[in-house]
């Protein structure tokens, strides 16, 4: 607004929004600039590494974090969190296998069709994320500490029935989408981005998704608003649980086994990714475009390191450092303050 | 006489915002002087500079002809001037006594709690504010928090006191022992700075007077020299009359709002009310007469204990607000901050929130029927922003609250519940959301307006008292001041 | 000769000083043992005794998606050969079926992948080292008494194996023994813990079997040190302590007395024979079940074959052999 | 307020703060009932539970991790995160005594003397802190996504010098915090102990630690009452990494060797003792000695599932639920909602 104008008119009002929304676009794509770094550092360290086979390799490597990011960015958007993710990564499948295989390869030997392997695995994790919803939203529990509760639990849930041994004679259903090529690319591509598109679409331009915003940046004005704030809460700790169930078995497609260790220590790189990617953890701020270029950051940064054999020792050093200076560029291009 | 206190040719920018562009004020030694003007005007933020929290772009602060400390040094700024501030200051996980001595509770060595809370009940009742010194200030509600803040700002024993829209969360006796106090400091030597949109406040207890408007000085002048309808036009940049009740048809039958036995254990007990499509029904009351509590079980924030509230004819489910508001009911809340809007989004999207699902099909929202729905609503009430696109969190403080009665506007209610509507905005503001009351009213809905200022009232048809919980009288049209102030504090039935 | 030797390899040119066959390309399991760091200290030396073209080492931090990325990333840079050791061992099937497809044969260590072809395992018999432990244990406290086992993580396969066998040959050979397990997921911490409570609980216990030397070592000697209870064995107070790995500190407690002998996993012959078959295999050689001139036995796998490398049980008679690797390293 | 009475009295105002009083008193001490439940489950669970040995082995066996639990409560009440406390636990005494010790026992080869081991470990922590109060504060980065880089970071500044290896050969003036004994108990028992005496006072009765409430609960707020908010954070963050490492000091001493996972996934614990303990992730909220009484809850358990032998696969199962239940007693009792 000009303040030498002595009456507000339309003109002013009118120049202003361009330049705002513009602002606002790019507040999604801070880290573009780093990952264009990454593409340029990365073409010096490794002459493999701007092939397309390299390149749809660390796509394909980062398609089940990317989903566990997607999850977590929309519960982080509606103001809550959700640790136990990564132990559903692992549960989930695992459960859901165990029910369709028989005893002699670890089964519980119920000997379910093995069709009904994934639709399973989802439930499990929709179950899983309902229960952290009823305890957060009903109970007004601390959501960290619930859903840490939760990982713990999860993990558990695994180790107890398959005692701590890899699942490995698995219903061909489950390791179909997570190694199948349709068109020349991994599957696990093509899902993890088409629900990216659904993500950014319902979460920018549909009513459900705006009330996250809403209900993260607000709970009680969105409630004042007539927003159904508990309903909308539990159904994202929900598709959360699913999502995270889905990158299990994209997960386990790609390893052709379920480990008793599959999604763990991952909730650390999935909050990294969403955080540098520019979704607060405070909720009602973030985009799930912004999320999915810090997925890519992340998985840039470990391809690199890995071609460049960086000694094991010291890659923590480097991948930690990484983080950092993508925080503080995704800062200093986003020009707000963190939280 | 001296002058106490100098800010000259302040700028101060927001990204985009200007909020000063080289405005001014001085101060005399001792007396109480005025600042006005429209939401936005860039009060506040020459509050924050004055008191050392902002630094501004270009300009100078003086005080007794000297340059201000540097901003690090909060102890120097604090022995040269205290504030109530528009925004809270309270920290509600600790205890009263401890917020009214924060960061002073001991001059060295362990903090003695006993004593602390000896002197806070005393502060307490020096100021005559009724509270627990040893609740958590989180648990009082907005009015007592007020009454904390101004106790501190008051009990620093600074010789200038900055006081930003102090009143506009207190009912009248509280703000007539608030003056009380004021006088006593002044005759003491106190200089203070009076920040307020009721201009008749101005006349009652300033002396002199500044207007900004637009991030700029306008006049300064003794109040005394200056006639009300000069101080708005200055204000507003045109002449403007002070606002008339319209006089309307009248209630036309069909009830749109109904409580029936309505009953909220600590709150209020047994209420019957009963709205009727072009009816303005007023709810008066003092502090903690439960008129608020009462709004807001209507529109479903509070599941009843019992009774039932029936919108445009649907018997909507008890505490539920999605169902009040789809049978058509329009809610602007108490606090704003709080229930009102949510800082990060867009004027636009706040404004659209209730309507979002009308904004296209299957779920969608469409960014542009919004963005035209938000301009319709902009328009209408002279929200002064940089657009819709522009975050509610960046508007001043009466802005915002035009984009909270906007949400409920949008949607073309059937009734309207209104919780003091006009707090903290200005005067032309007051005259659109008022306006906007009646407009709906004439439109066909009916409204419940909840206020603790006489003004406000002054365009129901009717006004119920509460007290104690219960509706003790229904006062119509017509009413004097006096009156309607001798029911609501119980003197009379 | 070791393993008998079919296909010829016939292209070894004399006297180069080249490395030979292709690159190889090679993932360290983990970098925060004693024991793997050995391992990794050996197979650069191991690889110019061996004359072997060795691409950049990656290391998978105990982590299988990582492991999957990096033998990626080794077949893109040209990798002829890949060894591993998968410290899951189920996930990494599919990755195993990939290199097959590829044509690029691989050697497992220490580990042995319950699917997918590989070209050798090379690993010492984990539930040898349990049931040498039970042995030594069950011998010396004479068939009764209590014991307790340190165990590693139960999602590791060699941590399991070792566990069960040592529950199993106490069950079966010494049933007059009580066995404690303590799952201690390899973390020192938890070691000491648990120790000290099950000590407090159960004064008379008389034997520990620890899965780990480089973390459960210091732990344990610190808390039998803290109860009195690190005395020789002629006293009647001493506790049996029986560990595993081979690290020189271990040795170092044999020869004190503190502890009483350990289970010599052999790095060095680790990276030695993981290396030598690495580059047999790129050569085209191909192997046979039976005996080696390495004291080792090759069995017949299902999805490929096993070098049972020796693991010698070390007590304070042997503890000063030098041809144990623990004696080597500085 | 009685609805009957007709003018507003004192005396309705003066019922309450006796009532409130013991209620906020109550709530440090939500987790008391479950202390006992434990205490009685323990007795009947085990003989042994009940007596001196074994509770002063749990009390020993919390000393050091109790402070980091201290540490991480004094961050929390401030409104800030710190992650990277975990990482310093076995980082800083390994590189001071690798300072110390010779090349061929695994050090730098620079021969400082041992006595100056405990000082520099402890000022290698301070450094620590003082660089995540720097990027947090002085850039306004995100202080999850920062202290998370800085756990994988420190991690790996041990890892890289160590090579990954045990440091066996420490010299015995480390050793000696852990190890020691006094008037019949060990010595990090009197440490912790003192330390939180100190750290209860000290927020309970000194202006600096009520200003972490302030801070915490209403930075803008504190700043206006003028508080340094910068400074007092930047101290607490000096404090948490000291403190921190002297939890790696006795952690050495007891363990007698610094392994390369020393203190690994010791955070998530942390935080689960300070919330159960009434600590709020928010800020502003809650005290040391609810944070203790968090500590000991996770210490009971832990020592029932050993002396009940529970297995390793379900152990975290039920682990994960007493959490839980914890939480939600401590919910019912406290009466608040979690945040
Ligand atoms: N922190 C901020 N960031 C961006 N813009 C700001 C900020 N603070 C104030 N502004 C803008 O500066 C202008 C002046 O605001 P200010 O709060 O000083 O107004 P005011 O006169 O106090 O209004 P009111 O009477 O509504 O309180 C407004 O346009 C406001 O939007
Ligand atoms: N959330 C709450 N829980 C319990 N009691 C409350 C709550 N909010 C308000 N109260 C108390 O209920 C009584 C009635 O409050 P209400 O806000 O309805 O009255 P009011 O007339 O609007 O008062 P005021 O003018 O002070 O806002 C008061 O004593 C108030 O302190
Ligand atoms: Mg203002
Ligand atoms: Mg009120």
């Amino acid at each position: 607004m000009t303040p030498t104008r002595v009456t507000p008119t339309r003109a002013t009002t009118l120049t202003a929004p361009a330049s705002r929304l513009r602002l606002a676009r790019f507040r999604d794509l801070t880290l573009v600039p780093v990952i264009v770094i990454l593409l340029i550092v990365g073409a010096f360290a490794d002459p493999i590494f701007l092939t397309q086979g390299n390149l749809v390799n660390v796509l394909q490597q980062q398609a089940a974090i990317s989903l566990l990011v997607l999850a977590e960015a929309l519960i982080l958007i509606a103001g809550k969190f959700d640790l136990s993710l990564e132990s559903t990564v692992g549960m989930a499948p695992a459960l859901a296998v165990m029910l369709a295989i028989p005893t002699s390869a670890g089964g519980f030997g119920i000997g379910l069709p093995g069709g009904l392997v994934i639709p399973l695995c989802l439930l499990i994790g929709a179950a899983i994320g309902a229960f952290n919803g009823f305890l957060i939203i009903r109970f007004q529990l601390s959501a960290f500490i619930v859903t840490l509760a939760m990982l713990i639990i999860v993990h558990g849930l695994q180790l107890g029935p398959t005692e701590g041994k890899t699942l490995f004679e698995l219903p061909e259903s489950i390791l179909y989408l997570g190694s199948a090529v349709w068109l020349g690319l991994p599957a696990a591509i093509w899902i993890a981005g088409v629900l990216f598109v659904a993500g950014i679409v319902g979460l920018g331009y549909f009513r459900v998704g705006r009330s996250l915003y809403a209900i993260g940046g607000n709970s009680d004005a969105a409630r004042a608003a007539g927003i159904r704030v508990d309903r909308v809460l539990w159904g994202v700790f929900i598709l959360g649980g699913t999502l995270a169930a889905l990158a299990g078995v994209l997960e386990t497609g790609r390893l052709g086994a379920i480990g008793s260790n599959q999604g763990v220590g991952w909730i650390f790189m999935v909050f990294a990714a969403a955080v540098i990617g520019g979704v607060s953890m405070d909720g009602g701020k973030g985009t799930i475009l912004g999320a999915l270029t810090g997925v890519l950051v992340i998985g840039l940064v470990q391809n690199i390191l890995t071609l460049k054999s960086v000694s094991g020792f010291w890659q923590p050093v480097v991948y930690g450092g990484i983080i950092l200076i993508a925080l503080i560029i995704s800062r200093i291009a986003g020009g707000k303050a963190q939280d | 006489m001296k002058n106490h206190v100098e800010a000259r040719n302040i700028v101060k920018r927001f990204g985009p915002t200007t909020a000063l562009d080289g405005a001014g004020i001085t101060i005399t030694e001792g007396e109480t002087h005025a600042l006005v003007g429209r939401n936005g005007a860039g009060k506040s933020t020459l509050v924050s500079i004055l008191t050392g929290l902002q630094r501004p772009d270009e300009g100078e602060v003086l005080f007794s002809g000297e340059t201000a400390p540097a901003l690090a040094d909060r102890d120097a700024w604090r022995q040269r001037v205290a504030c109530v501030y528009q925004k809270s200051t309270i920290i509600p996980a600790l205890t009263v006594a401890e917020n009214l001595f924060l960061n002073r509770q001991t001059a060295h060595g362990m903090i003695r709690w006993r004593a602390l809370r000896a002197r806070a009940r005393e502060l307490l009742t020096t100021y005559e504010v009724d509270v627990d010194a040893e609740a958590l200030a989180g648990d009082l509600n907005v009015e007592q928090r007020q009454l904390v803040e101004i106790a501190r700002a008051l009990s620093f024993g600074a010789r200038f006191i900055i006081l930003d829209e102090p009143t506009a969360r207190l009912d009248g006796p509280a703000i007539e022992r608030l003056f009380t106090r004021m006088r006593a400091l002044r005759e003491q030597g106190v200089t203070m700075m009076y920040i307020s949109h009721h201009l008749d406040e101005v006349y009652e207890i300033c002396q002199s007077v500044t207007v900004f408007r637009d991030a700029r000085h306008v006049l300064t002048r003794p109040v005394a020299e200056l006639p009300h309808d000069e101080l708005v036009a200055a204000m507003t940049g045109e002449a403007t009359l002070s606002y008339e009740a319209r006089a309307r048809a009248g209630a036309n039958g069909t009830v749109v709002l109904e409580a029936e036995g309505l009953s909220l254990a600590g709150r209020f007990q047994r209420v019957d009310l009963s709205v009727r499509s072009g009816e303005v029904v007023g709810l008066a009351g003092s502090a903690s007469s439960g008129k608020v509590g009462l709004a807001e079980t209507l529109v479903g924030l509070h599941r009843p204990d019992s009774g039932t509230v029936v919108v445009n004819g649907t018997k909507v489910r008890p505490g539920d607000v999605p169902a009040a508001l789809d049978a058509g009911l329009g809610f602007v809340p108490e606090d704003r901050h709080r229930e009102g809007f949510v800082p990060l989004l867009s004027v636009g999207e706040n404004g659209t929130l209730p309507i979002a699902r009308k904004l296209g099909r299957l779920g969608v929202v469409s960014p542009s029927r919004r963005r035209a729905r938000a301009e319709e609503l902009i328009d209408r009430l002279d929200i002064k922003t940089e657009g819709p696109d522009q975050p509610v969190g960046d508007l001043s403080g009466g802005n915002a609250q035009k984009v909270v009665f906007a949400r409920a506007l949008v949607d073309d209610p059937a009734a309207l519940v209104v919780i003091n509507p006009t707090a903290g905005v200005d005067v032309k503001a007051k005259q659109a959301l008022l306006g906007a009351v009646e407009d709906a009213v004439e439109r066909g809905a009916g409204a419940v307006l909840v206020s603790d200022e006489l003004d406000d009232l002054r365009i129901c048809d009717r006004v119920l008292v509460m007290f104690h919980g219960r509706v003790v009288k229904d006062v119509p049209r017509g009413w004097t001041d006096h009156e309607l102030v001798a029911v609501m504090e119980g003197i009379q039935e | 000769g070791s393993g008998t030797q079919t296909g010829a390899s016939g292209t070894q040119t004399g006297g180069a000083a080249q490395p030979q066959g292709g690159k190889i390309g090679i993932d360290h399991p983990r970098a925060d043992s004693d024991f793997w760091n050995s391992y990794i200290k050996y197979v650069p030396q191991m690889a110019g005794e061996l004359k072997i073209d060795l691409m950049t080492p990656t290391n998978s931090q105990n982590d299988v998606t990582k492991l999957v990325n990096n033998v990626q990333a080794l077949i893109g840079q040209g990798a002829k050969a890949v060894v591993m050791a998968p410290q899951d061992t189920g996930a990494i099937a599919s990755t195993l079926q990939t290199l097959a497809n590829r044509k690029i044969p691989v050697v497992s260590v220490d580990t042995r992948p319950d699917k997918g072809p590989v070209y050798m395992v090379v690993r010492a018999d984990n539930r040898a080292y349990g049931t040498k432990a039970c042995e030594f244990l069950g011998e010396k406290l004479g068939g009764k008494g209590k014991v307790v086992q340190l165990m590693g993580s139960l999602s590791s396969v060699n941590g399991r194996d070792r566990a069960e066998a040592f529950r199993e040959c106490m069950k079966s050979k010494f049933p007059g023994i009580t066995v404690f397990e303590e799952p201690t997921e390899w973390e020192g911490s938890k070691a000491a813990s648990m120790l000290q409570t099950r000590l407090e609980q159960n004064p008379d216990i008389k034997g520990i079997y620890m899965h780990a030397g480089g973390v459960h070592l210091a732990p344990t000697l610190q808390v039998l040190k803290q109860k009195n209870l690190l005395v020789p064995p002629t006293d009647s107070k001493h506790v049996f302590v029986i560990s595993n790995d081979g690290i020189p500190q271990e040795f170092e407690a044999i020869r004190k007395g503190d502890i009483d002998a350990t289970v010599s996993q052999p790095a060095d012959l680790y990276a030695k024979y993981a290396l030598y078959y690495a580059k047999a295999a790129v050569e085209g050689k191909t192997f046979k079940p039976g005996p080696t001139d390495h004291d080792s036995t090759i069995i017949q796998l299902p999805n490929g074959l096993e070098d049972q490398l020796p693991a010698p049980l070390v007590t304070k008679d042997n503890v000063d052999d030098k041809s144990l690797w623990g004696n080597q390293v500085k």
